[in-house]
């Protein structure tokens, strides 16, 4: 085991709100990643825009900070030209499940081997507090005047429809168990949705720190997350909400694995110093 | 329309039409790849509407003893496979064009004089052999006897072409295009057609390709390693030519979800050092163009191809038209350098694609490569192209410790380092940033990376591929134009044969060649010539140079120039320059 | 019940090819807005870009031929701005599950009072053969050279996930179900899938009018639609695939009861002549 | 940096400097409100970081007894509410200002002498009334004691403000403005500042808006019935705005899933009848741009709201910038017209936007309304608007049973009807199309139908807002400008005092004024000022009109011109003239 201290940028001016929940999830990242022992160079952080999404510049990694919305399909692409490189895709719930939400569906079709954690405070926060997809109905907003009358997106039945291979939900109030659920996350083979609850004390005040504590509970022993039809059932309970690993699917093949460049070679295609001149020269010719 | 006479009996014009699903690009492919291997000069361009089947679509193919390389109007035989055919082209019909089929193709209200009508029974002729599916085939058969091909060849060529299917159909492929070929030689023989169209060795070693294959080679020439598209007409050949190499070469092609997903997937793949490119045609590349910004901001390599087709919005899918250049050159908000480059023809969207990868690479930015409809869907055949003046030139560095990802340099060209190679961190951020990438507020450092970013336009103008003067550099007139006009023009010009009109081609439209002016000025007539309603080369040319080319040849009713057409048009303006 | 002559264009040109499974579905539909009474005039098809999408062209009504995978957006807005017209979007399942995926999700969440009919050949059609998100395992295509390997896409897993307030399937081949599954989504009260299965005859060579008979079956009158869970496990199988109406949730609230505009004048939004000048000085008096 | 002394009392600049989550805009907000109410002229300005929470942010408010309305860098008073403030205005400090606070909040570092310190406990006084949150009440205080605004009106103010509060805060607040107006009263009266505002009656009734909420008024007086965006700094304000009138206005407002979506959900609710508009930044208006072509093949109308921000890609999100103009000049694949707005001040934001909805609407194109975060965060008061200036022309038809969407009229312009209303049946199609909106692959009718929708251009021309030249008509030097501009280079030309310069400034961007060439051609020597890096309206009016404006004022560090800046650039340029 690493020390997370490997991680830690020093001195650095963090942008978040006190009190944020956001510091929780990118200290028991750390953590989480350095019990793996992942090393920096090892890793890439990619991240969309919003304020869980600055997540990469409070971390001495690689990281690609892309556009809000997009944090998956660039991850999937590092994946798949360089699979020795572990990929988190990490942001925000608007940014993950409202301008990303095609990008989810595909990835958990494409089922690339990289972590897809969302910081889920139910609300946009960087734009100072419009509602999210996941935003709860009657949730007043100066947009949302009356109240969101939305449907709540509920990502984890989503996951469990679309056979996404891990699916699980945290709260960043529990550094021991989202760590571990992490752990578990970033380890599987295959597209792993963690969705983190992640109290806003500056623009949701109703889904607090107390209020996720109030209406959340583990998943104990005897959930069987195999079970895909069991897992749709604690997916779309809402009267408490559970937390945990909801569902795993090991057997399904990786992105990585079936886009053909590694069945013979496994040197990342990033990497590879290919000979090419011949292969074109004989291939020119054949265009005769 | 018809400037030119049948009478040049070295080449000929030989037109199918028919409906979607009637199989006449089987008939192209097959006729192109045999009349080359034959030894003739071969062009095949096709124009088609947006179905599977029904409609009515025409291919051309041009048969000559010299290279031949642009759409014509002429017709001199027309093969019609549906009632409508002829209607479709009607105005192209001259009275020299002879038509090929039974009478009844003919519709009754068409006067098509005796002469010009020679009856052939396709379709008996097919139903004798096994079914009218063999309609094609035995039309493939008589175009061969009427050049002349040897008829050796074309059995081993039919093999070939068909070796998925069963030893029947080949067979019968087999029977049916000889039994066209007995027919065309003995309409040749007979003196019917008259045909003298002569064949060299050297052809036959030359390469036929079309546009979106040498899209395609140029990609692998230059590196790519990584296609993510989403299919859009008439853009997805090169991921289809691409997808079809991945056994040989090592090249992940992936679909994506959108066209948002698939510029991001490759600025992602870019960064993570595998080069990169997007295929996609105006609609989608709309939708790519906040990635644009991204690979601008992240100053990470991307080529970006894209074959325009007519708009707005959906248009028609399947015709071409000039009309993104403005929307490539400004797309992505912000500003940030770019290059892009509009390959005149098939060699040079081989070599220009290939290029725009090591560009991209070089300046770290993204490099656009248009194309069009007309130049995607052409078929030539021209000299092997020499993979050996293509080279995949390296500017990746291992990283040290201290790497810095976007070091303030004094060209504004940092040192490029990707993930998982060397001692150093790699980050790219979308928002302002520090030299390490990291999120920034600082103002002054702000204006530095604008300044950074917009410097390596002085490195970029540096390496401009300069226009193509063709014609004598003591013109009067000088025609300015882009693109897939190239070869159009380049025939008109010969068959005019005037010394003082020149032709100025652009194979690259930005930057915009410094010396452009200096050509302009020495013209005393300038003359531009543009697939779109608006002239946007020339509105680039009147920024560029304060010049306005106030005498426009523009087409944009879906269709690309034919040769006739700019002759007829360019004689237009010099008789009313003379009035 | 109206004629369904009156949907007739005339003699015109189908781009269709002969024997796609589009034209029954052409047919199909006519036929149910004829029994439900809906004239043309009262009736809005909004369909995005593809073969089905052109079906608009070969129907007698008021329409909207927008964007490929953009046929939601624009039938919400239409819905919501005049409730009094019957608004149907209609594509294929490349334009509504690919590129159009995230407004799918959007619009379940929405709940707006329109029909979504999906055209779901498994391939893209008028693009001539690729893959398209509902495309099967090992389906080969010129981009697809080694056959499909990502997850095919499932709609009503999906739809069922998202609690969707009307969730079914049909078969264009099965004219007098498919009819009554049409009108009753079409009179459901909120957003109403109907995933038809669709055989394109000219490049899906596997998922055949044959093949369509022979693997499904219909959902028998024991079927609980109002129990979500059911609905997803019949949504999950796989083995034969079940159609009828998998999922009814009467209980839902339209996004036209929600936007505000109707909750005291049910005069379409577009129609109606608003007296502002009085209201606005007085709004621009308040800002002082 | 400072060009104007603090000589001229009658008109003072105010600076608060503190972290994100301070309440430096709840200050700012009571501010503005007092003062206007008490007849005081006011312009309030703030440029602040992308964070919730800490960093430094800084609002300018300007009180005068003349109207104001301009960024300065001049800075009479600076309170600063956190030890980084001092640093963070460091170069706008000059021998005149003085701070408000206690000494600790200056760093050791920083030489400031002791005359331009007033020692301010704001801490101590809040925490004796109840705690910490009380300091920025208190300051609002001590700046309303200095500029002696009648008391009377505060209380009142306060208890509006904090209405939704409890008596017990309201109290506290009333207790902590009362406290620090007896501070400020106290160092006017002891002559420690010295200004001399007279406030006017007049002021009193006027209107006091910022850029969003004139943008969101001008909507509303152009007849808006449904906006569908998606939030991004800083237009989201204007969704804002009105989302808050919903329940007096007949208006669908709703939060998009995307930007995609939105301006997707836009077009179809226009289609249907309703005046509809986006509001959007550079990286979401990138999304849209599909959407844009849409609505110029639909030939259906829609309102463009962009709110400028310095790109590319995320760039900066919360800072002002002039750099999406080309953007939206050529965003959308193919061609067809537009109409681009680009309100130099609050009031033209509103008219403008109310007219750009009758023009999308008369021409059935879209129309950009382009701000920045600048103009959208800028309060300032006005002469009331007048609402009866403003009118909803129709320009929508009942339709008849052969009703045809795009009928070929002389103008381009073909009636519009909408579904459900009349008898006929309203089709739009994406695809070419024919009159009656079917998809047609028909040449004939696609070039017609380009000359159909470019043919607008014509009409469009004739109803461009003319420039506006501020200054005289015999000017020897000519500024021009665009957008948000126009209040600093007004203010600037002023303070220069030169009959030679004028000033003109565009609010219709494209298509350009005319006349434009003109203007240029008379002055001796021409000077472009744009908030962006590479010139775009510089490059706009060289493709119009040929001249080449070579001598630039160009920012883009993403803050807005100050008036002393624009002073210093002008003098500079005058002073190479003249060597
Ligand atoms: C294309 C685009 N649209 C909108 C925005 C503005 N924007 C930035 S962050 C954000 C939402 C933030 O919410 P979330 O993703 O939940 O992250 P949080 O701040 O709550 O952590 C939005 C709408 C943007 N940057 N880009
Ligand atoms: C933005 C955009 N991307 C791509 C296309 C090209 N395109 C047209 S239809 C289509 C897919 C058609 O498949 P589907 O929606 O399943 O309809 P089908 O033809 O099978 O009925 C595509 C990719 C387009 N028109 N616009
Ligand atoms: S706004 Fe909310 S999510 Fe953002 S940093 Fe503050 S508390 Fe955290
Ligand atoms: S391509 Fe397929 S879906 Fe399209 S019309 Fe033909 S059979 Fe039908
Ligand atoms: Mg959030
Ligand atoms: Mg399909």
């Amino acid at each position: 085991m690493m020390e997370s201290q490997i991680y830690e940028m020093g001195d650095i001016d963090i942008a978040w709100c006190p009190g944020c929940g956001n510091f929780s999830i990118l200290k028991i990242l750390k953590l989480a990643l350095s019990e793996l022992g992942i090393k920096p160079e090892k890793l890439v952080l990619v991240s969309g825009i919003g304020q869980a999404a600055k997540i990469p510049h409070y971390f001495k990694t690689n990281f690609f900070n892309g556009l809000h919305g997009r944090a998956i399909p660039p991850a999937t692409a590092i994946k798949a030209v360089n699979p020795d490189l572990a990929v988190i895709a990490e942001s925000g719930d608007g940014d993950m499940y409202g301008e990303g939400g095609n990008h989810l569906i595909n990835a958990i079709r494409r089922n690339p081997d990289i972590t897809n954690i969302v910081h889920n405070n139910m609300v946009y926060g960087l734009t100072k507090g419009q509602a999210s997809p996941t935003s709860q109905i009657g949730f007043k907003t100066p947009v949302q005047v009356k109240g969101v009358f939305l449907e709540p997106f509920n990502p984890l039945a989503l996951a469990v429809a679309l056979d996404a291979s891990f699916v699980a939900r945290a709260f960043s109030g529990d550094i021991e168990q989202t760590k571990d659920i992490l752990i578990e996350a970033i380890s599987h083979r295959g597209f792993a949705l963690v969705d983190i609850f992640q109290p806003c004390v500056s623009f949701n005040k109703v889904n607090t720190h107390k209020w996720f504590k109030e209406n959340t509970y583990y998943l104990n022993g005897s959930h069987d997350s195999s079970d895909r039809g069991n897992a749709f059932q604690k997916a779309i309970e809402t009267e408490k909400l559970p937390l945990g690993i909801f569902y795993k699917n090991d057997k399904k093949s990786t992105f990585e694995e079936n886009v053909g460049v590694y069945s013979k070679n496994k040197e990342p295609l990033a990497l590879r110093k290919e000979e090419r001149m011949k292969k074109l020269s004989n291939l020119i010719k054949s265009k005769r | 329309m018809n400037a030119r006479r049948a009478q040049k009996k070295d080449e000929v014009s030989v037109v199918l039409c028919g409906e979607a699903g009637q199989g006449i690009q089987t008939v192209e492919k097959i006729l192109a790849q045999c009349l080359k291997l034959s030894g003739f000069h071969v062009f095949a361009t096709k124009e088609y509407m947006s179905r599977v089947r029904g409609g009515s679509n025409s291919t051309e193919i041009r048969i000559s003893s010299k290279r031949v390389s642009a759409l014509l109007d002429r017709m001199d035989l027309l093969i019609p496979f549906h009632k409508g055919a002829l209607k479709h082209v009607e105005k192209r019909i001259s009275a020299d064009t002879i038509v090929l089929g039974k009478r009844n193709i003919i519709p009754e209200d068409f006067r098509l004089p005796e002469k010009n009508h020679i009856d052939i029974p396709f379709s008996k002729i097919a139903s004798e052999i096994g079914g009218k599916i063999y309609v094609n085939i035995i039309a493939a058969g008589v175009v061969l006897g009427t050049v002349g091909v040897e008829q050796g060849f074309i059995t081993n060529i039919i093999k070939e072409f068909f070796s998925k299917k069963s030893e029947d159909i080949i067979e019968k492929n087999i029977e049916a295009i000889k039994k066209g070929y007995e027919i065309g030689a003995e309409l040749l023989n007979s003196g019917k057609v008259k045909f003298a169209i002569s064949s060299s060795p050297k052809v036959k070693d030359e390469n036929l390709l079309n546009g979106a294959e040498a899209v395609g080679l140029g990609a692998l020439a230059g590196g790519c390693k990584f296609l993510s598209s989403y299919p859009m007409s008439p853009s997805t050949g090169v991921m289809v030519f691409l997808a079809q190499q991945m056994k040989d070469f090592d090249v992940v092609v992936e679909q994506a979800e959108d066209e948002i997903s698939a510029i991001n997937m490759a600025v992602g793949a870019s960064y993570a050092g595998a080069r990169s490119m997007v295929t996609t045609s105006g609609g989608g590349f709309a939708l790519m163009i906040e990635g644009v910004s991204l690979a601008g901001m992240l100053e990470t390599p991307v080529v970006i191809h894209i074959g325009q087709r007519p708009g707005p919005a959906t248009g028609l899918p399947t015709r071409t038209e000039q009309a993104d250049l403005e929307l490539a050159l400004y797309s992505g908000h912000g500003e940030f350098p770019r290059i892009v480059f509009a390959p005149g023809n098939i060699k040079d969207a081989f070599f220009l694609t290939q290029k725009a990868f090591n560009l991209a690479d070089k300046f770290q930015i993204p490099v656009f490569v248009l194309t069009d409809q007309y130049l995607i869907d052409s078929f030539m055949n021209l000299p092997l192209l020499d993979a050996s003046d293509t080279r995949v030139e390296n500017y990746v560095i291992r990283t040290d410790k201290g790497y810095k990802r976007y070091e303030l340099t004094k060209d504004g060209i940092s040192p490029r380092g990707i993930p998982g190679f060397g001692e150093g961190l790699v980050g790219v951020d979308s928002d302002e940033h520090d030299e390490e990438a990291h999120i920034t507020e600082d103002l002054v450092l702000r204006k530095k990376m604008v300044d950074k970013r917009l410097k390596k336009l002085d490195s970029i103008r540096r390496e401009v591929v300069p226009p193509e003067l063709v014609g004598s550099s003591d013109y009067r007139i000088l025609i300015t134009g882009w693109g897939s006009t190239y070869n159009v023009v380049r025939e008109a010009l010969r068959e005019l044969g005037r010394e003082d009109i020149s032709f100025l081609h652009f194979n690259q439209v930005y930057p915009l060649y410094e010396g452009t002016r200096d050509y302009l000025k020495k013209a005393q007539k300038n003359i531009i010539i543009e697939n779109n309603a608006t002239s946007q080369l020339g509105k680039l040319i009147k920024l560029n140079t304060g010049m306005d080319i106030e005498t426009k040849i523009l087409k944009y009713n879906g269709l690309a120039f034919s040769v006739e057409e700019v002759v007829t048009e360019i004689k237009k303006i010099l008789s009313k320059e003379n009035t």
